[in-house]
């Protein structure tokens, strides 16, 4: 059903009775053209916009759990495009477009935020490192402002500017980055995808691919084998394990991220603020809490849960930039599997295996990506051609030496 | 975490800095004639395994010894923890 | 011209806080001794017949009137003794060609913490097991506190030895300093 | 105002009566009371308001699930918002306000939001506020955002302190119930290290909300007589005020004590510490917590649990109401009515669903069976109830029970998952338990005072024999088993209106089934979609009502159904807590140069290099801006001599008899056969071929080299070389060792630089010849302290630098400046360091970020083919050689009075500023006194071989876009004739 004023008006003149299965619960048919592994966010904007826009029909989405229970409905909600690679900048400004147009395209309201991401430098080799990286936006078509510090203390006045081990020197702002709800763009996106007619499937999981001779030709499935000419993996933390299924290694390892947030709170932080000299980022959720976190753990996990000195390094990098919060209380802390790649930079990419696609390595970058993932990921599918704006983000970079390495610390996941 | 340091005890994990898979120890020859093939699987492809699996740690805060501890990445649960140097000869380093 | 004075990194500081001393430890050498592969036995026989000691263990020191010898890696061993001129080169001489020195006793700041309630202090910075029963008399540990890298040996009942780099020393004293208040 | 509501007995000192305010309303309570029994105490029953509908709320529960009663604590940058009433230690002038609110707590004006309510229901955000689109960016987000959050922060830097801390124990007991104690007795006494804690700030839980025999003697005087004995174990550790919030890998826990939360002022002591407890066994003992049934309009003050009724009448001596119905689907609702009469309490009805006689003979009390309660009445307080039977009863209070959840949060902070037990009609921990952990009590579904106090005997002396003690003959305390039968009746269906089932976020049963409709099935979608049980109570309360509401609406069991995943905190823990004191000043150590004092008395300006404090620039009168010192001091170093201090730099002691083999494998470039007495500059790459450190290594002598890293680098330099030393060649004899502190190093640079140190240095030919460029050696220095002196230069000049052990190093800096007066020697900083290193065209940070081939420094004729050292062989991938890479340039204004600036992009003069026409970028800008303009380092796309061409420096987010001509990074002496010289 279409949302619409009148549609709420009625539902609720009348007890909210009529409210209609956001999609359709389908068993699985025999074979489809396209089979989309994963109804994490990625997947589903794949599905959607491969059958919005590239005009796919028969399409699938496996499921394991209940769509959304991966990293879409686990990450800190933040939306920029504030990347200094060629390879990363036009992907990710494409994708803050999408963002930016998509309530109307899904006729669902994710509630993005554009409230903005001030990225703080402490240093002087930070602040020029931030210049190099805003002029790569600006020339991508993304919007960028370089702060000094005192239009970040007007802007930010709880900041802290007496008493700080390394002082705020300058601050790259993007105004039209913010957040939005995370679960709702997977429910948005499965919700348009499913009246496209798009099959999802939920507590369906993928325990093999079908091969013959080199080609990918379905999969086997806790519901049995489905065919499909095109399979495409979009897995995230778990793409080591079914890609195992089809015999390939991959440039990834599988990290542990937590994420905290706060009890609800009157509005306090304007947008995103990051912490340039120590591991701490925060927003403010439209229910108020304090949305908050830092880095990896460091080892690799499968566990979806971290430990305690991460969770002490960041709290203590947002009480030396930011020492108002101390007496906010942490409510939840959790953590999430992240496909971390070898340079920290995703792949969109077909693979060695004739009808098997690949999309992963988003990091803890994923959120943000996700239309732009869908879209270029549908792209692939339908054309057999990279994205232009995707077109480095391929299994084979490193190979070549055409890594796509935004922090500079090589080969090394847990550094990204 | 804690991992049991085969010389100093049980000590917190956050003594430690963890560098990824035991494989970094096979460092392939750089003359050899496949070495550009070689180091790229060396450098880059991963088994990443959900269960038992044998990592590198450095004990930076401690005795400065890289130790190669065997856990399972899904619970956590460790195994074993070893010197590297000793694994490293067995699996037939030397100079 | 003049011949160059030393300053201590804490200037000999020397304060008692509730019931517990804190005081810089300056008249020091301390020495890194690594063994040459190979020479682990010859090592340990120079250890014997010029300190009379036995090699520490790695939770463990060993002392004798005025040298201690502490474990710090697989192959090296720290010298803490009465402070010389140039250490490196005496030590050097004794050892010849059985053990590689460097003298260390810049780089660190040794603070004494001492009284009744040093443990109590201890526990708010120091993530290692101080319990009397666990953490014996000469037992020692190689850790960090507060973000820097520590050792803490245990001289006496309720007296401990720790020491942190010299370049940080004052960071390092307020943390311990810190400590002992919040708990007096 | 006098407490009209408090009855004889109870827990609270009467004798010590404390002064309180809530929204400024003067109230006074007694010594041992929470915030919530005296406010009870003195009649307040509306204290704040939900979230959504901002329905008006009373206190509903004793202990730290409460959902309603939240309060702002304390005021100005004291302020703590949402803190629970029921946990709240009441203190002399303790200030309280009520939260979320627009106009008064009574008149709130923003409560039209319950009449919108139908339109508000779940998921309503998602399906709205789409049209016109501009709408929502710039007015619907706005509003909601503004209604959003409870309590407010004070925008001002948290006073308080905060310390860390932590403890070890062979067994930890979360939770000071019968259970708990009974385990600490049982292990103490076997001699165990014991950390046993509480989140209250008296041990005994249950025991002193609800009247018991243990043992022959009450249960209150059963716990002192225990705790007495406890207190006595030196091996037992007992820990009030302290909340186990979370259990973590390996039996590590997280537990947070209140330290003086419960004073009205801190002292300067911390006020909580966050302890990191490392167990080899834990036991929870975290009892259960009571749950409410969801029946129409059953969110109003007044309406609370019975189990908290029970305890603010035992333990608090205060009666939460003058006339009180029991609405219980369970026996313990009727040990409550029996207690409440035994008190002289007003006990109007127990209404009870289960069509069986009477659970128990109460004279004076309607027993109505059979029967529910289906509306209720009273805005602001409750007044009337009416019941299925069409009964209408007037009471002021409705304690109510929907049966007990066991606390299994501990037990699943790990992912596990508890197992539904249909006799108590709760969740008990299943099997997948963390590591060394046990539970024991009601937490383990074992209801009953009895049960509980023997599983805690029982348990703890299992512990015991694991932990290889023996456990005492003591026998387990006795106490009976009272009756805890249960009904699994969750909702008073059929009724038009609404049934909450989350108090705080306004969720209800019409919510639950909406999304149940939409097709949010799933436990987390319910969650997600309702946020049901994501309040700051953490659905303690209203979760398994959920869940019930939901299996009802899908047919389903409850087990079926599933839980939601438990993740920590089990209570909310302050940001504060978690930071400790890393904050501000002490957020990281800091490191002094040994020339810190030194340079502080000469009034340098110091700016942060990793942790370290290094000087930037020496003021000097008549400098009007930092550039004039800065230009001084290049000119007077160029034209005379300057000294630097620069022991930040890494320095690690390298000894072995394979050395030399070991430093060729580390290095890109040959270092085998660098002769002793020589320094060679090295090259460092990753494994991938990356340039990341360079630095000069100076050989002492055959089996001991000194290595020199970048400042930055020094630890992860030391840690790669540890790594290779240990992983890759653990055969080569070669030792490491970090020496960065202990010397101090000072660079001594300048056409007079070695007229200076010729009165420094004893007795060394300091001679071109006698000690040429890139010499090393050991000296001594000022007649006979042991020091080393290198000739290296970073500033392009004829320079030294020389070192002695860091407690000398104050000594010498004052010592060379004497020597060097007659020559107007300058100290210089960094600035004047980086601006002589670009002059130079020296690659450092800026250049070498991680990115960078040394193909792209131009430098890659020294990443030796001959041999394999580390990142030699990938750093020639075909796309790191190509020629289209970006190669390091110089950098010239075209107009002298143009400036440059770091991190402009690179256009040809006519292009756009598109990602297309992007050529490379600027990396290090300096105004060179030497050249007298701007000039800088940079990448550009085959620059090497477009010296002399003229392009823009295009600075979009500065605004500036200038001509530069391309030149050689060798701008300033390019043969190197003067350190040479």
């Amino acid at each position: 059903m279409r949302y619409s004023a009148f549609g709420i008006l009625k539902q609720g003149l009348t007890g909210n009775k009529g409210w209609k299965p956001v999609w359709r619960e389908p068993e699985p048919k025999k074979s489809y053209d396209y089979i989309i592994v994963g109804g994490g966010g990625h997947g589903l904007a794949t599905a959607h916009y491969l059958a919005k826009v590239y005009g796919g029909k028969n399409i699938a989405v496996l499921e394991k759990g209940w769509i959304g229970s991966g990293n879409i409905g686990r990450n800190t909600t933040i939306v920029r495009s504030n990347y200094g690679l060629e390879g990363n900048q036009p992907f990710y400004e494409m994708s803050l477009k999408l963002w930016e147009g998509l309530e109307q395209d899904l006729n669902y309201n994710a509630m993005m935020s554009q409230r903005g991401i001030l990225n703080l430098a402490h240093s002087d080799g930070q602040r020029d490192a931030y210049a190099k990286r805003g002029n790569a936006m600006l020339m991508s078509g993304a919007d960028a402002e370089l702060l000094d510090r005192a239009a970040i203390q007007k802007m930010c006045p709880f900041l802290n500017f007496d008493n700080e081990r390394f002082p705020i020197k300058a601050g790259l702002l993007q105004r039209r980055a913010g957040t939005a709800r995370h679960d709702a763009v997977a429910w948005g996106y499965a919700r348009s995808a499913d009246l496209h007619g798009v099959d999802i499937i939920q507590n369906c999981e993928v325990t093999g691919f079908q091969m013959k001779n080199g080609k990918c030709l379905g999969v086997q499935t806790s519901k049995g084998m489905i065919k499909a000419k095109k399979t495409a993996v979009c897995v995230a933390g778990a793409s080591s394990r079914v890609m195992e299924k089809a015999g390939m290694r991959l440039p990834i390892e599988s990290h542990v991220l937590q994420a905290f947030v706060s009890e609800g709170l009157k509005p306090t932080i304007p947008g995103v603020i990051t912490y340039g000299a120590g591991h701490f980022y925060v927003s403010q959720s439209d229910k108020g809490g304090l949305v908050f976190g830092g880095d990896l753990d460091g080892y690799n996990s499968y566990a979806q849960r971290g430990n305690l000195p991460v969770v002490e390094d960041v709290c203590s990098g947002g009480m030396s930039i930011m020492p108002m919060i101390g007496r906010a209380r942490l409510l939840r802390m959790w953590g999430g599997v992240m496909d971390m790649s070898m340079d920290g930079s995703p792949f969109i990419d077909k693979t060695g295996i004739e009808g098997l696609y690949f999309n992963g390595g988003w990091c803890y970058g994923g959120f943000k990506a996700t239309p732009a993932s869908g879209y270029c990921y549908a792209h692939l599918l339908a054309t057999d051609t990279s994205h232009e704006n995707a077109s480095q983000m391929r299994l084979d970079r490193f190979i070549r030496g055409n890594m796509i390495d935004e922090k500079g610390v090589g080969a090394q996941p847990n550094l990204h | 975490m804690i991992i049991n340091h085969p010389l100093l005890g049980p000590r917190d994990a956050n003594e430690f800095i963890h560098l990824g898979d035991e494989s970094m120890i096979d460092r392939p020859d750089g003359m050899g004639e496949h070495a550009a093939k070689e180091f790229h699987e060396y450098l880059y492809l991963r088994d990443n395994p959900a269960g038992k699996y044998r990592e590198l740690w450095y004990h930076e805060a401690g005795d400065r010894s890289w130790l190669v501890v065997t856990r399972d990445t899904v619970t956590h649960e460790i195994f074993n923890v070893e010197l590297a140097r000793d694994v490293a000869r067995s699996r037939g380093r030397s100079k | 011209m003049a011949k160059l004075s030393a300053t201590d990194s804490l200037g000999g500081y020397d304060k008692e806080i509730g019931n517990i001393r804190l005081r810089e430890i300056a008249n020091q050498s301390l020495i890194a001794m690594a063994i040459p592969q190979g020479e682990e036995s010859k090592f340990k026989n120079n250890i014997k017949n010029i300190f009379n000691l036995k090699m520490p263990s790695p939770t463990k020191s060993v002392k004798n009137k005025d040298t201690r010898l502490l474990f710090t890696q697989p192959d090296q061993i720290f010298v803490l003794t009465k402070k010389t001129e140039d250490p490196e080169n005496s030590m050097a001489i004794i050892f010849g060609e059985c053990a590689y020195i460097t003298d260390q006793t810049d780089a660190w700041v040794i603070l004494e913490i001492s009284g009744e309630s040093s443990r109590e202090a201890l526990e708010r910075i120091c993530q290692v097991d101080l319990d009397k029963n666990v953490f014996q008399l000469d037992g020692m540990a190689r850790t960090s506190m507060e973000h820097m890298s520590a050792i803490i040996i245990r001289k006496a009942d309720d007296t401990f030895y720790l020491m942190s780099a010299s370049s940080s020393a004052k960071s390092f004293l307020h943390a311990v300093e810190l400590s002992a208040q919040h708990v007096s | 105002m006098k407490q009209a509501y408090r009855i004889n007995g109870g827990l609270v000192n009467k004798s010590k009566p404390i002064k309180f305010t809530f929204n400024n309303k003067q109230m006074t309570g007694y010594e041992g009371d929470t915030l919530a029994s005296a406010l009870l105490a003195n009649g307040q029953r509306l204290v704040g308001r939900s979230f959504k509908y901002h329905r008006p709320r009373g206190i509903f529960s004793s202990g730290s699930e409460e959902p309603n009663a939240l309060v702002q604590l304390r005021s100005g940058a004291h302020q703590e918002p949402n803190t629970r009433a029921t946990v709240v230690e009441l203190f002399d002038g303790l200030t309280s306000e009520s939260q979320n609110h627009r106009g008064s707590l009574d008149f709130d004006i923003m409560s039209v939001t319950d009449l919108l309510s139908p339109f508000l229901g779940a998921g309503f955000y998602y399906k709205t506020f789409m049209w016109p689109k501009a709408f929502w960016e710039k007015i619907y987000e706005p509003i909601i955002r503004s209604s959003a959050g409870l309590g407010s922060l004070s925008k001002l830097e948290d006073p308080d302190k905060y310390d860390k801390g932590f403890l070890h124990c062979d067994l930890l007991i979360a939770g000071a119930g019968p259970s708990g104690l009974t385990a600490a007795l049982a292990a103490g006494r076997a001699g165990a290290r014991v950390i046993i804690a509480d989140e209250d700030f008296l041990l005994g839980g249950r025991l002193l909300e609800e009247e018991h025999t243990v043992s022959g003697i009450s249960g209150q005087d059963w716990v002192q007589k225990s705790k007495d004995e406890l207190d006595a174990m030196p091996n037992v550790r007992i820990l009030t005020r302290t909340t186990v919030y979370g259990s973590y890998d390996h039996g590590i826990y997280g537990a947070l004590e209140r330290k003086t939360d419960h004073l009205a002022d801190s002292g300067n002591k911390p006020r909580q510490v966050l302890w990191r407890i490392y167990s080899k066994r834990a036991m929870i003992c975290g009892g259960a917590t009571e749950r409410s049934i969801a029946f129409p309009n059953n969110d109003r003050p007044g309406i609370m649990l019975a189990g908290s009724v029970r305890a603010y009448a035992t333990r608090y001596g205060v009666a939460a109401g003058t006339n009180i119905a029991i609405f219980t689907n369970n026996d313990s609702g009727w040990q409550t009515a029996v207690e409440l009469v035994s008190k002289g309490i007003n006990v109007t009805a127990v209404i009870d669903p289960r069509d069986t006689a009477p659970r128990a003979h109460i004279p004076g009390v309607a027993m109505i069976m059979g029967a529910s309660v289906c509306d209720t009445q009273g805005r602001k307080a409750l007044n009337r109830i009416t019941l299925t039977n069409g009964q209408v009863l007037n009471v002021d209070c409705l304690a109510v029970s929907g049966g007990w959840s066991p606390n299994v949060h501990l037990t699943c902070h790990q992912r596990g998952r508890p197992i539904w037990n249909d006799e108590i009609a709760g969740f008990v921990p299943g099997g997948n338990l963390p590591v060394g952990q046990s539970i024991a009590g009601a937490s383990n579904g074992e209801m009953t005072l009895g049960a509980a106090i023997k599983s805690g005997h029982k348990t703890a002396n299992a512990i015991v024999k694991e932990l290889g003690l023996s456990p005492s003959r003591s026998q387990a305390p006795k106490a009976e088993d009272e009756g805890f039968a249960i009904m699994q009746y969750w909702h008073v269906a059929g009724y038009k209106q609404r049934a909450w089932i989350d108090l705080q976020n306004d969720v209800t049963s019409k919510d639950v089934k909406q999304s149940q409709a939409e097709g949010f099935k799933s436990v987390e979608h319910l969650k997600r979609y309702t946020t049901l049980g994501m309040a700051t109570d953490q659905g303690k309360t209203s979760n398994i009502l959920g869940l019930a509401v939901m299996a009802e609406a899908t047919g389903k069991t409850i087990p079926e159904t599933g839980t939601t995943i438990f993740r920590p905190p089990y209570s909310p823990v302050a940001i504060g807590a978690f930071g400790g004191r890393e904050r501000g000043q002490h957020f990281h150590p800091t490191r002094l140069t040994p020339s810190h004092n030194w340079a502080d008395e000469q009034g340098a300006e110091f700016v942060e290099v990793g942790n370290w404090m290094r000087a930037q620039w020496f003021p000097k009168s008549g400098d009007k801006t930092w550039r004039d010192s800065v230009d001084r001091e290049v000119t007077k170093t160029r034209k005379s001599v300057g000294v630097c201090d620069v022991s930040t730099l890494g320095k690690i002691d390298i000894k072995g008899k394979d050395a030399a083999e070991f430093l060729n494998k580390i290095y890109s470039n040959p270092f085998a056969k660098v002769p002793v007495g020589r320094v060679r500059y090295g090259l460092m790459l990753r494994e991938d071929g990356i340039c990341y450190d360079d630095g000069t290594t100076a050989r002492l002598a055959e089996d001991h080299f000194v290595m020199t890293t970048t400042t930055a680098n020094a630890v992860l330099v030391y840690r790669n070389m540890e790594f290779a030393r240990q992983c890759l060649f653990p055969d080569l004899d070669v030792h490491l060792i970090s020496t960065t502190d202990q010397w101090a190093q000072f660079a001594i640079a300048g056409p007079k630089s070695r007229d200076v140190l010729s009165k420094i240095i004893d007795k060394v030919d300091m001679s071109n010849d006698g000690f040429p460029f890139m010499a090393c050696s050991d000296v001594t220095v000022c007649g006979g302290t042991p020091g080393r002196l290198f000739r290296i230069s970073f500033s392009g000049e004829l320079a030294y630098e020389v070192a002695v052990p860091a407690r000398y190093g104050d000594a010498l800096i004052r010592e060379i400046m004497a020597a060097g007066e007659e020559f107007d020697i300058t100290p210089y900083g960094t600035e004047a360091l980086g601006v002589m290193r670009i002059e130079k065209g020296h690659v450092t940070g800026a250049e070498l970020n991680g990115q960078m081939t040394a193909f792209n420094v131009n430098m890659n004729n020294m990443v030796s083919i001959k041999k394999d050292s580390i990142g030699s062989v990938l750093s020639r991938r075909e796309v790191m050689v190509a020629d289209n890479q970006v190669r390091l340039v110089g950098v010239k204004t075209v107009e002298k009075t143009d400036s440059l600036s770091s991190g402009a992009h690179f256009l040809a003069k006519n292009d756009k500023p598109t990602t297309a026409n992007d050529q490379g970028w600027i990396t290090s800008v300096c105004y060179s006194p030497h050249f007298e303009q701007h000039i800088g380092l940079g990448f550009l796309e085959r620059g090497h071989e477009r010296h002399g061409e003229i392009i823009r420096a295009w600075d979009g987010v500065r605004g500036t876009d200038v001509l530069v001509e391309i030149v050689s990074s060798h701008m300033y002496d390019p043969e190197g004739g003067l350190q040479r010289g």
